[in-house]
């Protein structure tokens, strides 16, 4: 075990898998002599030079396409793309051909790329670098969407999701470069297909992902302070849902509070909350509830920022609103 | 081939739970053989099958709770013309919803009743808001379902056909249909500890029931849902039956006299109570008076059986009134073998199905705890309700002289529907009568006698 | 003008006819409701893809759009998986899965039918950058109408190719319309090799009714192509004689202007410069006809004779399968 | 027919009820109040204590003793002396 942050996790991540494989390389606006926007891919550009370490022009179409083509031809293809709200120029790529391109064809071609984003809001970047919308794409069949929430995830997912022959959509909350964890060194490849208990509990099932992780961890430790046992799930990967981890958690506490940093309405909250009822609705001692970002584009002031995300304080609100009191 | 299906025990009852079948397949019945326990939420009730047959295929399992009209069993060999020779089967006093004048016999659904019995929550929801009793409205839905339009065009039931205000909803989540708001989970819960909802006091939002709130065990339910059914049946009663009342003053003189002679006679087990006597003049008299003895199912039915309904108070609250069929043709003895049989019985929780649904008119005694007089609240869907208060001594003008005798208020609610004063006079005064001939009372079969009337 | 090979042209004309008789025939059943969907016809363009493809490797790939059937069959795909394909039976080239639009058969190099107009161009860059990391002699032939050219990402792909120097051959088949949209009123400047050129790479416009013209310049073109010239375009300027798809009242155009063009019909072209040039004779002819309608009689037969996929296989190719296999 | 204590004569009192009236708590009881008061029982279920005190005991109590056991003192001491 050692301490680091998961902005280094995730480059310890892209450097192992860069030396481990000819096939992998990184591409992506500033990746390269910048060393990535957010400072991820720093130094990689010195190790593995400007053909492994692409800069590419402001073209998310292009060359998301382009990683797209290359996982056809047989690459292995890592794509980075600043910011989710950048991804919608790649929309028409990811949808149309990553997420597509297999079924099409018949199951003749499988598109093994992994697309990386920053997501979610926190930093003050207002209405255009600061949604989260991985729930949007954890709507599209054909892609498995992944939201690394801790050093471990960040550290071990990409070679399970490099190891993946259809596409991966790995959501970096950019909250959480920074946070330091500690890291599990010889962890190995991480399984995508299962959620995680980040805490146990008896009495409510929280249940969220990414960035709103350590909030909805610092929610639960305030409520067993009130005699009220929180279970947390990280979901770690939106699509597919790890069903049996959801209903499982819920079938034992009888409540569930679901929290999300994207909007409330046709949000992966409300996925959730449809599949409780659907899978466990004799389990339940009170509704679903949701704490999600509210239903405007995101602002820049401060306060408003923070008023428009979920908080500790919604979070306990919701627990109240299930009748559920210390 | 038939089927014998979930009965309705009762105006309120939409659904019952099969507790034990006492029957297996293969087993001849034979028309009002007993078969099955059936938990309602007043009590359990031993249920009788209507056809002669074999017991075929029990389609229902121990534990289970279904909707009234539910096939529970099928009953081979039985026969149409057996189904029809069942005229003695007293009629439905469940809902009939679409209105046949001549109702199937209890016990075997139709169509059209299982139909009504569908409704959609606008249409609960508009016959609450509105008052309109979805029990006597014909459904032009497909099948007879009752439509919004339906309830919509329906008579408000409430006096003077003005919505009465709408009733301070209590404490316990229990909306008019009956259902009782709770969480998936206490709903669930409450069936595997065969827990009764409605008895259940809500901790969550807008008094919903959760799953702490529902008690590990059953016992104290039981008296709730027994309230709640009471309360349906008793505003059901106030809302449709126009009462009106009469009383009484009865000399017991006589007839206590003859009895403590009697009673210091024979054996300490074979003692008739003072009650006794009360209940036999009342159905020999509710015998020659149908106009007052019988029912009220979309109109006047009545009936020249008396089955005589008796109020049962049980311990720790609640009450019933199952009844004694026959009683007018009883001795006085076997009327006090059959009233501490049911005492005991519907104070054990087990009261057979026909006592429950059969009464043609009750008593109410009240003697007991020394009030004077009883106005009774009409049991619908019955036409009559005798009331005794407690005996007393009053000073009487007895052959021009006074003279201090044993007196009991005798009273009458009665259903202006189907009779006038005149003749739920002429019931009380033939009640008092018949107390001053208790030789004549204890014949089996009583004639009438020119009794002084006081 | 030097004669052509005969034995070449025969089979250029006999390669464009397999395009066109298979097509008619698409046509036919598809008002017989075999075929379904949106049907999209080549007929009059058949000599752009029969002469690139003509100068493609069987290794080499070829991207191109939702008006794919000729170059899928040019390129190798047997005909009877595209008639199976079209009926959408589990023998078609994509398992019934794709449809008219979307023939896809990596056997034979062919990266589908793209149905987003400019959608496969950067699929066909990045295939050129795999090959170009993985140091293969490969082309990729991109083939896209000139309506892509008003889409950001015809941009952006030829950006990126020019930029990155990558093994890609763009065929830009322009038949002057973009569905009913003309060229004229769609972009500023109608020509587009000139629009390719601003971005540094070798661009130029060939008659693309005459097959011979379309074969030398894409000689020309492939051959740089592969051996590290960077990107290369080609404005293959043909027309279409069919409507757009099979539901298009052509409000959009004169019919003295498609009589115009079908005299220039390139198998008519070919086939009379064939027999001009004594390389073809009637009984030629009729055997070029004749192999032709019986190998489209037997793809018709293949595919009436071919078995719908259940339906508990539905959720199948939404993932992979060795891994996943349901549906994710 | 044998003689009861005074402590018998409630035991037995107990026991009848038990059957008659489960949830009653004599205990609970004043002992010189009404009996049917105190207990909750009607006239049937004094009927019935009467048949069970003769089922155990033999022992009648005609109508007209009634009011002697109308409270628990009254009825332990009437038992005591009619079985003495």
């Amino acid at each position: 075990m050692s301490t680091t942050t998961y902005r280094e996790a995730m480059r310890d991540a892209l450097a192992a898998a860069l030396r481990d494989d000819d096939r992998v390389f990184l591409m992506g606006e500033d990746v390269g002599a910048y060393g990535g926007c957010f400072g991820v891919s720093l130094g990689l550009f010195e190790e593995f030079g400007p053909e492994r370490i692409r800069d590419t022009p402001l073209s998310e179409a292009a060359f998301v396409g382009a990683g797209i083509g290359a996982a056809l031809g047989g690459m292995r293809p890592i794509v980075e793309i600043m910011t989710v709200n950048f991804s919608l120029l790649a929309l028409d790529q990811i949808m149309n051909n990553a997420a597509t391109l297999l079924h099409m064809s018949g199951g003749q071609c499988n598109v093994p790329i992994v697309i990386r984003m920053t997501t979610g809001a926190g930093r003050q970047l207002a209405a255009q670098h600061s949604h989260s919308l991985e729930g949007w794409y954890a709507h599209i069949p054909g892609l498995r969407i992944v939201t690394p929430a801790t050093v471990d995830d960040a550290r071990w997912m990409l070679q399970t999701a490099l190891d993946d022959p259809d596409p991966v959509l790995l959501f970096e909350h950019g909250a959480l470069y920074g946070a330091e964890g500690e890291l599990t060194d010889d962890l190995g490849p991480v399984d995508l297909d299962r959620a995680a208990v980040r805490r146990s509990g008896t009495d409510v099932s929280l249940i969220t992902y990414g960035g709103t992780l350590p909030t909805v961890l610092a929610a639960a430790e305030e409520l067993a302070g009130r005699g009220i046992d929180a279970e947390v799930v990280d979901l770690r990967t939106l699509r597919p849902l790890d069903d049996e981890a959801i209903l499982g958690s819920v079938a034992r506490t009888h409540r569930a509070v679901v929290v999300d940093e994207g909007w409330r309405s046709g949000s992966i909250s409300a996925e959730i909350s449809a599949r409780i009822t659907e899978g466990v609705f004799y389990e339940l001692d009170a509704p679903v509830g949701r704490v999600c970002s509210a239903e405007v584009p995101m602002p820049y002031a401060r306060h408003l920022e923070i008023a428009a995300l979920p908080s500790v304080d919604g979070i306990l609100q919701a627990v109240e609103e299930l009748g559920l009191r210390g | 081939m038939g089927e014998f299906c979930m009965p309705s025990l009762g105006a309120d009852m939409d659904e019952g739970t099969l507790l034990e079948w006492l029957v297996a397949p293969g087993d001849p019945v034979r028309r009002g053989d007993i078969v099955a326990v059936i938990d309602t939420e007043k009590s359990d009730i031993e249920v009788e099958v209507f056809e002669d047959g074999v017991i075929g295929e029990l389609l229902v399992e121990v534990g289970t709770t279904v909707p009234v009209g539910t096939p529970l069993a099928r009953i081979e060999g039985a026969t149409d013309a057996g189904r029809r020779s069942a005229p003695t089967s007293p009629p439905v006093p469940a809902p009939q919803p679409v209105a046949p004048a001549e109702g199937p016999p209890r016990g075997v659904a139709t169509t059209a009743r299982t139909a009504g019995r569908v409704l959609s929550p606008i249409v609960r929801h508009l016959a609450d808001e509105r008052h309109v009793d979805l029990h006597h409205l014909a459904g032009t839905g497909p099948g007879g379902v009752i439509t919004r339009r339906d309830v919509e065009g329906a008579p408000r039931s409430g006096p003077g056909g003005v919505a009465a205000p709408l009733e301070h909803r209590p404490t316990r989540a229990t909306p008019a249909d009956g259902r009782t708001r709770s969480s998936p989970y206490a709903r669930r819960l409450a069936a595997e500890r065969e827990v009764s909802l409605t008895a259940v006091v809500g901790s969550g939002p807008g008094g919903a029931v959760l799953a702490a709130d529902v008690p590990a065990a059953a016992p104290v339910d039981r008296d709730a849902g027994m309230r709640d059914a009471i309360a349906r049946a008793m505003a059901r009663s106030k809302r449709d039956i126009p009462h009106y009342y009469l009383q009484t003053t009865v000399d017991l003189g006589v007839a206590l006299d003859w009895l403590r002679t009697r009673n210091e006679a024979c054996p300490v087990v074979e003692r008739v109570l003072p009650a006794v006597l009360l209940l036999k003049a009342t159905a020999s008299a509710a015998a020659e008076h149908p106009a007052l003895n019988g029912w009220w199912e979309d109109g006047h039915r009545p009936s020249s059986d008396v089955h005589l309904g008796v109020a049962i108070a049980l311990r720790g609250g609640g009450l019933v009134a199952p009844g004694i069929d026959g009683a007018d043709q009883m001795s006085l003895t076997e009327l006090m073998t059959a009233l501490r049989d049911l005492t005991g019985r519907a104070r054990a929780g087990r009261v057979r199905q026909r006592e429950w649904t059969g009464p043609t008119i009750t008593v109410t005694n009240l003697g007991d705890l020394g009030v004077d007089a009883v106005w009774g609240v009409i049991r619908p869907p019955q036409l009559a309700m005798v009331g005794f208060g407690a005996v007393h001594d009053e000073v009487l003008a007895v052959d021009g002289a006074p003279a201090v005798r044993p007196v009991v208020v005798a009273s009458l609610a009665a259903d202006h529907r189907t009779s006038d004063g005149i003749e739920g006079a002429a019931l009380l005064s033939r009640i008092a009568a018949l107390l001053q001939d208790p030789d004549a009372l204890d014949r089996p079969h009583p004639h009438p006698t020119g009794g002084a009337t006081p | 003008m030097s004669p052509l090979d005969p034995a070449h042209g025969r089979h250029l004309l006999e390669q464009m006819l397999r395009v066109r008789r298979m097509e008619e025939r698409c046509a036919e059943l598809y008002t017989q409701s075999k075929i379904r969907g949106f049907l999209h016809l080549y007929v009059g363009e058949e000599a752009a893809a029969t002469g690139v493809i003509e100068q493609l490797e069987p290794e080499d790939a070829v991207v191109a759009t939702y008006r794919e059937h000729g170059h899928a069959l040019l390129k190798g795909t047997p005909m009877t998986a595209i008639l199976a394909e079209m009926y959408g039976v589990a023998e078609g080239c994509s398992g019934g899965r794709g449809g008219s639009m979307h023939l896809f058969d990596m056997d034979h190099g062919v990266y589908g039918g793209n149905a987003i107009v400019g959608g496969g161009l950067p699929v066909a860059v990045g295939l050129a950058l795999a090959d170009q990391l993985a140091g293969r002699p490969r082309v990729t032939a991109c083939f896209f109408g000139e309506g892509a050219v008003a889409e950001g990402e015809f941009h952006e792909s030829m950006n990126l190719a020019a930029l990155w120097d990558l093994p890609v051959l763009f065929c830009c088949e322009n038949n002057l319309y973009a569905m009913g949209t003309a060229l004229a009123r769609s972009e500023s400047e109608t020509d587009i090799a000139a629009k390719a050129a601003a971005y540094e790479m070798p661009a130029w416009p060939v008659d693309a009714m005459d097959v011979v013209a379309v074969e030398r310049a894409a000689a020309r073109a492939v051959t740089a192509v592969r051996n590290g010239g960077g990107p290369h375009f080609l404005e293959l300027r043909t027309y279409r004689f069919r409507a757009h798809s099979m539901f298009d009242p052509e409000r959009y155009r004169d019919k003295a202007e498609v009589r115009t063009w079908r005299e220039r019909d390139p198998i008519d072209l070919l086939e009379r410069r064939l027999r001009d040039e004594g390389s073809l004779d009637d009984a030629g002819m009729a055997g070029i006809e004749e192999r032709v309608a019986s190998e489209v009689d037997a793809a018709v037969a293949f595919a009436e004779a071919g078995t719908p996929e259940p339906v508990e296989t539905l959720g199948r190719h939404v993932t992979s399968e060795p891994t996943g296999g349901g549906v994710r | 027919m044998t003689a009861l204590t005074e402590s018998d004569a409630r035991d037995l009192i107990a026991k009848v009820l038990a059957d008659i009236a489960p949830e009653v708590d004599l205990d609970g009881a004043r002992p010189d109040g009404q009996l049917q008061e105190e207990l909750g029982l009607d006239s049937m279920d004094f009927l019935n204590l009467m048949i069970g005190i003769h089922d155990e005991t033999g022992l009648t109590v005609p109508e007209r003793d009634y009011p002697a056991l109308s409270t628990l003192d009254g009825a332990i001491a009437y038992l005591a002396e009619r079985t003495a």
